[in-house]
This record gives structure tokens, sequence and C-alpha cells, in this order.
């Protein structure tokens, strides 16, 4: 229960919310055997499962990045692999980066656990469809290990027809475990949905919630209108290779571009699945650390929901040279910009947050910050890519490999990093090293940029993507920076890994509110109970940092809190 | 090997152009960088600038600040909309002249296959390097016989998808001799990386000379000779060795024997004669010979029967036996 | 909630429910009576209307949308928005390329057929 | 969109035994509305799932059929328009007595709902019956994308591929994915119609409880709906 001291002023008291009861969702009353796990309907544990999961899909994923960047040290191969070999290095890193990692990586790893929290509910809407999709999942992950036993993949992950007709590799398990994920996700975004409409505790009304959770929404709006398209468009290429329906197989008549516009229906939106979320997360952070209500609320949530409408409009700006027709070309191009807009409105509006702010730069800022360079770096080399007379020589080169990377890597992937530094006291009930945090973080920001600035300028000068062989008195140089990028992220992440798994022997024990923020998670102990309040709590004046106040002796923040009738 | 369109007159960006098209791109590539730039830098540092002032000190309250202003949020909603607007507008000008081909062009068919282009031009005569006429308009015919492949030349700053059960065009104009590099840059299967050409802009008159002589080889060569050539332009050479190495197909040396018969895949067996070569070339998916996928593409319409009886004569000579 | 209300959602009247019944048999023998005279064009034009508005009062009575909260039939109604949004820009692109795919059909020998 | 009810202003009860066992109230809801609006708006967003998955057929059967109308014209002849349309008229049927089956539940009537449940159950396997006889006819005259061999002209003459077009087997390839993705959706609906029947014969349903009988009747009536326009776009186009 909550312990309450006497405040300074008389109308006030101070609240911790931490508890020494020692009872909390991963403690023996909550169960502790196998099935404690398999069966949970606790959105904390499912959430728990989930991160687990995705650092082994980044892990395996990352694997294949450093195989790949290590054969690319010199133009003809530095191992000297096949073709095929390479061919399906770079298909099965994207598709299980894509798939089994950024796309369900914020949302259903750490959303999971912090949606309902936020919300003040006692759990998600429907506990068991979010197991379902757990183990979706984690079909799905299997699907995907399975096809790297059974003949790997070798189509990049776009599946573009008609290559992924007729190659021999293992399509159809792959292409199963992508639609499998799809539903997984799809029940993700139901979920979420209906919880965010349904759950949320007394008074909290839609611009009470926390901005992560507008992210969330507008994410689940994209999962479950785009999302349900992949599966059928990966169906249809089944399809196509058990019984040559033909939709998709000029030799029969059928139309290759079209299957581009089945993809990307759904792909172009999943790139802002990706994205949302992560800028949920950067608006957290940066009005948490800097002491200061965010800036400008209304139009950062309203831009998530924008972001995530016009971006079911534009998915043709990665058509510009299919032989889609220069009309179709022009318009997409035209709406395109239209998606920079709202992204400019959030960057300047944390921008805006820093402002007079009272700044601390913990690891999760320092990851806040390096997502704000980053992302602004992606989100701005985006706009060469929607420019159609850029693009026709940009596209299929280098550059959209940078582009896509400091948006996904850059963007999503350290925001998730300073998601889980910022959360990790909460979730694990432990403090990690400070010093590890912020190295990792500044190692990060340096691999990762010399991993993937050098991929612009080779791109720019004609340097193609999917390509093993390349000519090494043109891009040698740029290619072997890269590689030793790839090298310095790589240990970073194995910092990060390192430091959050070892805290939880070794790491201090954490407070109910490490960082004074006011949203509902921080209201509740750390780690939550099974039933994440003790009681229902109040709705907070969100972004109030005067009602949180620093105790040195607990090493976090207690709530100041206004006594009724006193 | 010179790599042909990195030279150092290109700016850090990019290689010196080799039409109009390229310097437009070029223009408006610098345009959004340094819209970019200024963005970047101005985001960045004032980031830097506050993070710095504003750092948390004990015992300092934040002075208290506005949070929300809608004149701020229509001001820097409306900037970035009037920038993005000239991108797209600078954009779409260049994009326009590249769609819409003047009406007097040279056109040269090209096809595509798994890993190599061809191209055929106006009088019928097939070559595996693109040689164009330097200052006129030139428009290229695409499609493929497999799959999806992009026709890209970086220093034109033009690049379309071959895509097969269509034609797709591009055009260009290059007003200088000289020779650049030709990738392809949509992904097409094993040897995508390896499918490279070049594209050799010449005076007219060379370029009819060329044209001239790239017709007759087969006439102005011995057999043998022709035959080797034309394994060699026709990207034989990709899947066939002639040292008895095997590759995507088996090599033409030593695997078989001449007037024997071949196994083939389903169990059926042929002999190996004239007859077999040609029906091998020409139609390749009819006779798999076991051991291999059928992924070799067929060479009806490029390969006359000048040119399969050259290559016969090479294949006999590799194998030593007796023309 | 709307306030002929039983408990947590609405009851259809056995009235209704047959009524529409009788209602979509009818449409559906007018769509196959229809389909037998050569319409040209209009075929499609009076087929699909006829089907929207059986698939209209299936989810109006049937599925209780008339009865439902303004949210669930947003949901509803959008998918179909987002359905439409997909096939129109599709079309677009689609229909405006295909002189591309007839010139080289008109190229190829007949035995590819 | 901000007025959305929440359970923002409603009274709260914490104390589940209030609502009796009977309601079958989860511990994470405060109240049985909750519980039961929540259902209905996961619901009906799948539903916006279920007519998003069949978009894709829906698109590439409208630009075939756009841009080929002579292909749709030609092989829609080999289409059985009575079976369709009997077809049709079952299903149609049949979600009047999945509607039934809900009102059934809703006012206690146990009878009624496990009879409205078998007739439900009938029609969803008469459908398949009737399906399985079209399929069947298709495959033996070699009308089956993954074994094509046609071997008859709609009209029932000898196949003539000059005369025929030569992308018919697309038609096919769209028919047979529409129709047999919707028959798999039958399928599951006969699944999930046979579970219902099993919980109704144990009384498990009543006034305060039937949303697992509304849930899937508005499925089946997607699966219905979804029919609907199968029927005319696929069988009843103008030879
Ligand atoms: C997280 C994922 C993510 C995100 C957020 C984005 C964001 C954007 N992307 Fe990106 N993109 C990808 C992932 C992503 N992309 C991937 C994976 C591919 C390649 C797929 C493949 O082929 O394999 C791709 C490819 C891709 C292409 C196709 C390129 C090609 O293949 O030829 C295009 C073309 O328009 C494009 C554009 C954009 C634009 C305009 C944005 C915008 O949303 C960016 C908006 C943000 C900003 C603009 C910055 C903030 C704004 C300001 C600070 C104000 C100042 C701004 C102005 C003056 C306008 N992207
Ligand atoms: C989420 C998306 C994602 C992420 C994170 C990455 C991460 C990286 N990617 Fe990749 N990439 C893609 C998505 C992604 N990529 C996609 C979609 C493609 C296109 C594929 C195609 O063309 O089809 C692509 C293609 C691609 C290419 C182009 C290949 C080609 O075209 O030929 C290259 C080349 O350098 C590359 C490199 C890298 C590198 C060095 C990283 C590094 O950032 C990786 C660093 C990570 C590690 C080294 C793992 C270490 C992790 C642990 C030890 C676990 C720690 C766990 C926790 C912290 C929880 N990627
Ligand atoms: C994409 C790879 C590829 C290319 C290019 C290619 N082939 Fe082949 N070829 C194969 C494969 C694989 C086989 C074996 C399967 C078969 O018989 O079709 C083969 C078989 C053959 C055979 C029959 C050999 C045997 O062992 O029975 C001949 C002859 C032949 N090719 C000639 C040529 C000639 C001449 C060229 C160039 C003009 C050429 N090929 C280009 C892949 C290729
Ligand atoms: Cu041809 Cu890539
Ligand atoms: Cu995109």
């Amino acid at each position: 229960m909550a312990t309450s001291q006497q405040g300074s002023s008389a109308q006030t008291e101070l609240v911790d919310y931490q508890s020494d009861a020692g009872d909390h969702y991963l403690s023996a009353s909550s169960g502790t055997g196998f099935k404690s796990w398999a069966f949970t309907l606790d959105h904390k544990r499912i959430s728990l499962m989930y991160l687990a999961g995705l650092s082994f899909a980044l892990a395996l994923g990352g694997a294949f990045a450093l195989a790949l960047r290590t054969e690319l040290l010199s133009g003809d191969g530095f191992f000297g692999w096949s073709n095929d070999t390479y061919n399906q290095m770079f298909t099965l890193h994207g598709a299980i980066m894509t798939f089994l990692f950024l796309i369900p990586g914020i949302p259903a790893g750490l959303g999971n656990f912090i949606l309902p929290l936020m919300l003040g509910a006692k759990d998600v809407a429907f506990p068991r469809i979010n197991l379902l999709s757990f183990y979706l999942w984690a079909t799905g992950a299997v699907f995907f290990v399975a096809t790297l036993l059974i003949g790997g993949l070798d189509t990049g992950w776009t599946f573009y027809t008609p290559y992924s007709i007729e190659t021999q590799t293992a399509v159809m398990t792959a292409t199963a475990g992508a639609f499998v994920l799809g539903f997984s996700s799809i029940f993700t975004g139901l979920n979420f949905i209906v919880t965010v409409h349904k759950m949320r505790s007394k008074g909290q009304g839609w611009f009470q919630m926390p901005l992560f959770v507008w992210s969330i929404y507008a994410t689940g709006v994209i999962q479950i209108l785009a999302t349900p398209v992949l599966g059928i468009t990966l169906l249809l290429l089944m399809a196509e290779r058990l019984m040559q329906i033909g939709i998709f197989d000029p030799s029969l008549g059928g139309d290759p571009v079209l299957f581009q516009h089945f993809f990307w229906f759904y792909s172009h939106p999943a790139v802002y699945i990706m994205v949302l979320p992560a800028m949920g997360v950067a608006s957290e952070l940066f009005t948490t650390f800097s002491r200061k209500h965010i800036f400008g609320y209304g139009f950062i949530a309203m831009s998530s929901l924008a972001i995530a409408f016009l971006g079911f409009i534009v998915w043709g700006h990665h058509m510009f040279t299919s032989g889609q027709t220069p009309i179709a070309s022009t318009v997409f191009s035209f709406i395109t910009f239209s998606v920079a807009i709202p992204s400019a409105i959030k960057v300047f509006n944390w921008l805006a947050t820093l402002y007079k702010g009272s700044i601390s730069l913990e690891s999760p800022m320092c990851y806040a910050l390096s997502f704000m360079g980053l992302f602004l770096i992606g989100g701005l080399t985006g706009l060469f890519c929607a420019t159609t007379s850029t693009d026709i020589h940009l596209h299929d080169t280098y550059f959209i490999v940078a582009h896509f990377h400091y948006v996904m890597v850059g963007g999503t992937l350290v925001a998730f990093l300073g998601a889980l530094h910022y959360w990790w006291p909460k979730i694990s009930g432990r403090m990690y090293n400070e010093f590890w945090g912020k190295v990792s973080a500044i190692l990060v920001f340096i691999g990762f940029n010399v991993t993937f600035f050098p991929q612009f300028v080779m791109g720019s000068r004609g340097m193609p993507r999917r390509y093993h062989h390349y000519i090494e008195e043109a891009y040698q140089s740029f290619h072997v920076a890269s590689t030793i990028g790839a090298y310095i992220l790589g240990v970073a992440l194995v910092i990060v890994l390192v430091n959050l798994v070892g805290s939880i022997k070794r790491g201090r024990r954490a407070p109910a509110n490490p960082w004074g923020a006011t949203t509902l998670e921080w209201k509740t102990q750390s780690p939550p109970i099974h039933h994440n309040f003790h009681e229902e709590p109040d709705v907070p004046a969100i972004y109030e940092y005067e009602n949180t106040v620093y105790n040195r002796e607990i090493g976090g923040f207690v709530d100041r809190k206004v006594v009724k009738g006193a | 090997m010179n790599p042909l369109f990195f030279a150092s007159d290109g700016t850090y960006w990019f290689a010196p152009p080799g039409t109009e098209f390229a310097k437009e791109v070029i223009w408006t590539f610098n345009f959004i960088l340094w819209v970019s730039i200024v963005f970047f830098v101005l985001i960045v540092g004032l980031c830097g600038y506050f993070v710095v002032k504003y750092r948390r000190r004990d015992g300092v309250d934040p002075e208290p600040s506005p949070h929300h202003s809608t004149l701020l949020e229509i001001s820097w909603s409306i900037v970035p909309v009037i920038l993005c607007m000239m991108m797209f507008w600078s954009g779409f000008k260049t994009y326009m002249k590249m769609t819409t081909p003047p009406a007097n062009t040279y056109d040269i068919q090209v096809e595509a296959q798994k890993w190599s282009f061809g191209y055929t031009y106006p009088n019928g005569t097939f070559s595996k390097e693109l040689h164009v006429p330097k200052g006129e308009n030139i428009r290229l015919i695409l499609n493929s016989k497999d799959v999806l492949h992009s026709f890209f030349i970086p220093d034109f700053g033009v690049k379309m998808d071959v895509v097969p059960g269509r034609f797709n065009t591009m055009w260009f104009n290059a007003p200088e001799v000289n020779e650049h590099i030709v990738f392809c840059a949509e992904y097409c299967g094993s040897d995508h990386s390896d499918m490279i050409s070049k594209v050799v802009v010449q005076d007219r008159a060379d370029f009819e000379a060329w044209l001239e002589e790239e017709g007759n080889y087969v006439d102005r060569m011995s057999p043998v000779e022709a035959g080797a050539y034309t394994y060699d332009i026709y990207g034989c050479s990709q899947c066939h060795s002639i040292d008895g190495s095997k590759g995507t197909g088996p090599s033409f040396k030593g695997v078989w024997t001449w007037g024997q018969s071949r196994a083939l895949e389903g169990g059926d067996s042929v002999t190996v004669d004239e007859n077999y070569i040609r029906e091998s070339v020409l139609k390749p998916k009819a006779m798999i010979a076991s051991g291999y996928e059928g992924v070799m593409p067929s060479f009806n319409g490029q390969l006359n029967d000048k040119k399969i009886l050259a290559l016969i004569a090479f294949l006999k000579d590799v194998n030593g036996v007796p023309q | 909630m709307s306030h002929d209300d039983h408990g947590l959602s609405h009851i259809s009247s056995l009235k209704t429910l047959f009524a529409v019944f009788a209602l979509l048999l009818f449409f559906t023998a007018v769509t196959v009576g229809v389909s037998r005279f050569e319409l040209g064009r209009w075929d499609l034009t009076i087929a699909m209307t006829i089907a929207t508005v059986k698939a209209v009062i299936v989810s109006m009575y049937f599925m209780h949308l008339r009865y439902e909260k303004a949210l669930n039939i947003v949901i509803f109604v959008s998918s179909i928005l987002f359905a439409i949004l997909f096939l129109g820009i599709s079309a677009l692109d689609a229909t405006t390329y295909q002189d591309r795919i007839k010139e080289y059909r008109a190229v190829q020998p007949l035995e590819d057929n | 969109m901000s007025s959305a009810n929440s359970v923002a202003d409603k009274p709260d009860h914490d104390a589940h035994s209030e609502f009796g066992e009977e309601w079958h109230l989860a511990h994470h809801f405060h109240t049985p509305e909750q519980q039961f609006e929540s259902g209905k708006m996961g619901i009906w967003l799948f539903l916006g799932t279920e007519i998003l998955f069949f978009s894709g057929l829906f698109v590439a059967y409208a630009l075939y059929r756009f841009n080929h109308p002579d292909l749709f014209e030609f092989a829609s002849g080999y289409l059985d328009t009575t079976m369709g349309a009997t077809n049709t008229v079952v299903l149609i049927f049949s979600s009047l007595t999945a509607a039934w089956a809900v009102r059934c539940a809703q006012l206690n009537q146990r009878k009624g709902l496990i009879i409205a449940l078998a007739i439900t159950l009938a029609c969803a396997a008469t459908f398949m019956v009737i399906k399985y006889i079209e399929y069947k006819h298709k495959i033996h005259i070699g009308l089956f994308p993954g074994a094509w061999s046609p071997t008859e002209m709609p009209d029932g003459s000898a196949f003539d591929p000059k005369v025929a077009p030569y992308n018919l087997s697309i038609f096919f390839g769209i028919y047979f994915c529409m129709t047999g993705l919707h028959g798999i959706h039958v399928l599951i609906g006969i699944g999930l119609i046979t579970w219902l029947l099993i919980r109704s014969f144990k009384g498990e349903f009543t006034d305060k409880y039937f949303t697992p009988v509304d849930f899937v009747a508005l499925y089946w009536h997607i699966v219905d709906v979804i029919w609907i326009f199968l029927f005319p776009l696929l069988y009843l186009i103008q030879g």
C-alpha cells in the first residue's frame, strides 16, 4: 500500500507508491512454474515473453547483418560466399528484422506492459487474445527458423513476383510465417484499440491519455486496416506457387506490378506501424527528462492519427520505376510529402518541450536525443526518395538502404532501447547501471552513424542494393567504414543486453517512480502487482511535474497529492 | 578495372553527370540537401543549446514557460509545406521530361534475362553492350524474358524496371562520347550483382561502323571464332564453363560425348548431336539435362541459324570433335 | 444504447427477421432474372447495386447495425472505405498501364497463348 | 471521436459478486456492460479486418474484369447459375436462422436456440456439399489452375484453345481463390456453430450470457454478405 509522509504544506501529502511487501507479478504469489508463464493471461508476463523473443529475433537478424557486412568488406566477397548465400543473408536479415522484430517490437513488446498501466486498467481488454497473439508470434518465429533450416529464402523481404514464384527456396514456409505474424499483429492492434476505448480508468478522457497511448492507438488503426491486405497478398502468393493461379505471374498472363501494389498497400503503412510507437516513446521521454509539460499535446496526438491515415495513400512511392504510370507516380509523390508535415510537427514540438525545461541526461534521454537526430536524418532523406526525379536515380541503391535504416534503426530501434531503459525499473524492479547505460547510448549513436552514413554517399554514387559483388575502386572504402560501424553497433547492443540482464541480479532496487514521470504506470509499485494497482488510481494531471518531488532517501520521486477535505 | 562513372570531377555525392537529366537530378538533390542541412543544423543545434542551457541543476526550478502555441504550430507546419511543394515541383518537372520521350527517337530494344542485358537495333543487329550515337534522343524499349530486372545508368540519372509481359520505355540523350556502366537494379536472383553492362556513346559515324561490324561478325570470323564470340557476348559463359567445371548449367567440356546418349531429367535420354544443341538453345525447357534445373532462358529470336552453327562448331572444337 | 433495449443489446422481432428474409429472396430472384437480359455495361451496375442493397439490409437488421453504437458503425464503414481506397488507387494505375501490356501481347507469337 | 464512450462516468462496481456467476464477468472488467461492449467492439473490428482481407481478392477481380471483359464473359459460362443461386438461398436462409438463434438466446428460449443453430449448421453443410459438386465438375474438366488441362468449352463441346481467351486460367485462379477462401470461412463457421450447439445443449446461454452466439452469428452474416457479392460477380456475367 501507499505509504504517505507529511508534506511541507498542510494541504498536500507526499505519496510513495512503492511497497515493501514483496508481492508482485513475478513473485511466487503469481505463480512461478512453467504453466504460470505458458498460460498466463497477465499482460505483463506476456510482455516479458515478447521481450525475450524479440531479443532473440534482433540477435538473429543482427547476426545475419554482421555476417553480410563482413562479406561486403571486399568487392568479390570477404568469405567468398556464393551469390545465393549472400542473397539469402540479406533476405533473412530484412524479413526477420521487420516481421519478427520491428513490427511487434514496441507495441507488442513494451506496449503490452505499459498500455494497461497507463490507462489504470487491470489488463488489456482481451487477455486471452493477447496470449494468442504471442503464440502466433512464436509460431511465426518457428516458421522463420524452419525457413532457415530447410533451404532459406532468397526473394528479398519484398517477395516480388515472378521471382518469388519460381525460386526453389523455402518461400512457402516464409510466407506462411509472415502470414501468421500478420495475424499476431492484427490481434494486438485490435486488442489495444478496444483497450484504449473501453478500459480507461475513471475520469480519464481522451485528452488525459499519455501520448504513448495515442501513438499505440494510431498504430492499432494501421495494424487493423492494413495487415489483412498483407495476409491476402501472401495467401495469393502461396496460391501462385501451389496452383499457378496466374494473377501475379506474367508467364500466365498475370501482372507482377499488381503484386507490388498489393505488397506496398500494406508495407508502406507498416513503416508507420514501426515508427509511430517510437514517436510515442520519444514524446514521453522528452517531457519526463525535461520535467516540463509536453509542448503541443493536442498537435502531437492528432499528428499520430494524421500520419496513420495519410500513410495509406502514398504506397506507390516505392514503385516510381516499376512501370507504374507517370500520373500515378506524380500523385503518389505529391501525397507522400504530406506525411512529412505531421512528422515535422512532432519534431518541432519535442524541440519546444526542451525549451526552458530542466533537462537531465539520463540514459533514456540520451537515447531520445539520439533518436531525434537520427530520425531527422532518416525523415529528411525520405524527401529525396519522395521526389520523383531524384528517386528515379536513388531507387534500389544504398541510399534507400541508408534511408530506411536511419528511420528503422536510428528511429525505432533507438527509441525501443530508450524505452527499454526508461521502463526497465518498472518492468524488472531494478535499476541498471547508469554509466553503462550512457556508454551504450553513445556507442549506438556512433556505431550507427559510422555504419549507415557512408551508405548514403555510395548510394547516390550509384551502388545498387542487394549486391554481393561491387566495384572496389568506387565503393570499397564506404563498405569498409560501414562494416566497422556495424561491429561497434553490435558491441553496443551486447552492452545493453548485459547491462539490463545483469541488473536483475546486481541492480539497486527501483523506486516506484525513478524519473519523476507523471503518467499512471509510475503510480504503482515497481514491479507492479498482478492486478497492477492496489486501488484504482486517480486520473493524474499528466505532464504536470510540480506533482512529483525528488526524494533523496528512496532515490526516486514521490507524488505530491492534494489531500481532499484537508 | 577503372570505375567508369566515378571520376574525380564528380561532386562529393555524384559522379559527373552524363546527361541533362542527371544534371537536373543533381540540382534537385542539392536543393533538398540544403533544405535538409538547414533544418538539421537548426534543430540539432537548438537541441544541443537547450540541453546545455537548461540542464538540470540542484535546487534550481525551471522558469515557467507555455506549453502550447497555435501560432507556432501553424508556422512550423506552413514552412515545410512550402518547401515540400518546391521539392515536388522541381522533381516533377524533370520527371515529366523523363517520361515523355520526344517524337524523333532512335529506338533500341533491350531484352533482359537472367543475368544479362541484350540490345537489338532497328536493323536487327544484336549486341551485348549498348552503343548509342551521341547527342541523339535514344529510346529504350524494355522487356524481360524471365523475372523483374531494372535498367540503371547511374551517370545518366535514369532507371526503369524491365518487366516480363509488357514493354516499359525510357529515353535519354547523351551529349558526350564516353563509356558508362549499367547496373541491374532490381533484385533478380543469384547473379543479380553480376548483371552489369555498358553504354558506349559514340559519334554517329563510329556508331554506324560499329553497327555494321557487329551485325556481320559471323561472316568475318571463322566458325569456331564466331562461336567463341557468341559464347562470350550472349552470356552462355554465365552458366556453362569450357573447362569442365560445373556451373548453373553443365560444362561444355567433357560432360557429354558427341554422338552418345544423354540422360534427361525424368528418365528419358537423347542423342547429343547438332539437333540436340539447336533444340537446347531454342527450346531449353523441352529437354532438361539430368541433374540440372530448367533455368536456361530460350535464345529463340536472338540467335539466328548462322550463330547457332557457329556455336556448334565452337562446341565441337572445345570437345575435340572433328568438324 | 437505443431505446428498445433489453438487457445488453437489441432483440429483433420475428416479424423483422422474416421480412428481411423475404426481401433478400426477392432481390436474389431479381438479380438472377435481370442477368438473363442483355444489358451491356449496365449489367454489372445493376448486379452490384442489388448486391449492395442486400448487404445493407443484412447488416442493418440481421447484424443489428441499425441499433449499434455509432462507433461500431464507423468501424465497419471505414473498413469498407479503405477497401474502396485500395481498389480505387490500384485501379487508377493498373487500368492506365494496360496499353503497355497490350502492345507486348500484340507482338507475341500465338503459340505463347 | 472524443465523445466516444469510456467507462469513465459509470459508477465503479469493483465488487464482482454484485453480478453473480451468470454474467461471466472477467476480473479485469468493472461491469457486464463494459465487458459486453468491449467484446462487441472487438468483433466489429474483426469483421472490418475480414472485409479488408477479402478486399485483395475483389481488387484482383475488379482489375482483371475491367481489363479483360471478354475473359470474364467467356469463363463465367462454365459456372452453373442454378447451383450458385441455390447456394445463395441456402446461405440467406442460414443467416435468418442465425439471427433467430441470437433472438432465442436473448429470450432464454433454449429449445428454439438449439433448433435454430441446428438448421444453420445444416444449411452450412448443404452449401459445402453443393460447392463440392461444383468443384468436382470443374476439376474433372481440367479447370483447376494447378492441373490445368481444359477439355470442354462452356457449352460442353471439345476445348478449342484458339477460341478460348489466352488467360482463361486466371479467371479460374480468381474463382477458386475467392470461393475457396469463402469456403474456408464456411468451414470455420461450421466448427463454431457446432461448438455453440454443444454449449447450448448444456444450457450455458442465457439472457445474461449470450455473447458467443451473438458474435458467431455476426461472423456468419459477414460470410453471407461476402457470398452475396461473389454470386453475381462470378455467376451472373452476361455472355
Ligand atoms: C520506420 C520506417 C520508415 C519511416 C518512418 C519512413 C518515412 C518516410 N519514408 Fe521511407 N522507407 C522505409 C521505412 C520508413 N520510411 C523502408 C523500409 C523503405 C524501403 C523498403 C524497401 O524497398 O525495401 C522506405 C523507402 C522509401 C521510399 C521508396 C524509395 C525507393 O525504394 O525508391 C520513399 C519514397 O518516397 C520513402 C519516403 C519516406 C518519407 C517521405 C517518409 C516520411 O514519413 C518522413 C517524414 C519525416 C521528416 C520529413 C523529418 C521531420 C521533419 C522536419 C524536421 C521538418 C522539415 C521538413 C521539411 C522541410 C519537409 N521511403
Ligand atoms: C528492423 C529493421 C532492421 C534492423 C534493426 C537492421 C539492422 C542492420 N542492418 Fe539491415 N535491413 C533491413 C532492416 C533492418 N536492418 C531491411 C528491411 C533490409 C532490406 C532487405 C532486403 O533488401 O530485402 C536491410 C538490408 C540491409 C543491408 C543491405 C543489404 C543489401 O542490400 O545487399 C545492409 C548492409 O549493410 C544492412 C545492414 C544492417 C546492419 C549492419 C544492422 C545493424 O544495426 C545490426 C546490429 C545488431 C546486432 C549486431 C545484433 C546484436 C544484438 C544482440 C546481441 C541482442 C541484444 C538484445 C537486446 C538489446 C534486447 N541491412
Ligand atoms: C541462366 C543460365 C544459362 C545460360 C545463360 C545458358 N544456359 Fe545453357 N543450360 C543451362 C542449364 C541449367 C542447363 C541444363 C538444363 C537443361 O538442359 O535445360 C543448360 C543446358 C544447355 C545445353 C544442353 C547441355 C546438356 O548437357 O545436355 C546446351 C547445348 C546449352 N545449354 C547451350 C547454351 C548456349 C549455347 C547458351 C548461350 C547462348 C546457353 N546455354 C546459355 C543454363 C544456362
Ligand atoms: Cu537482373 Cu537484377
Ligand atoms: Cu513507403
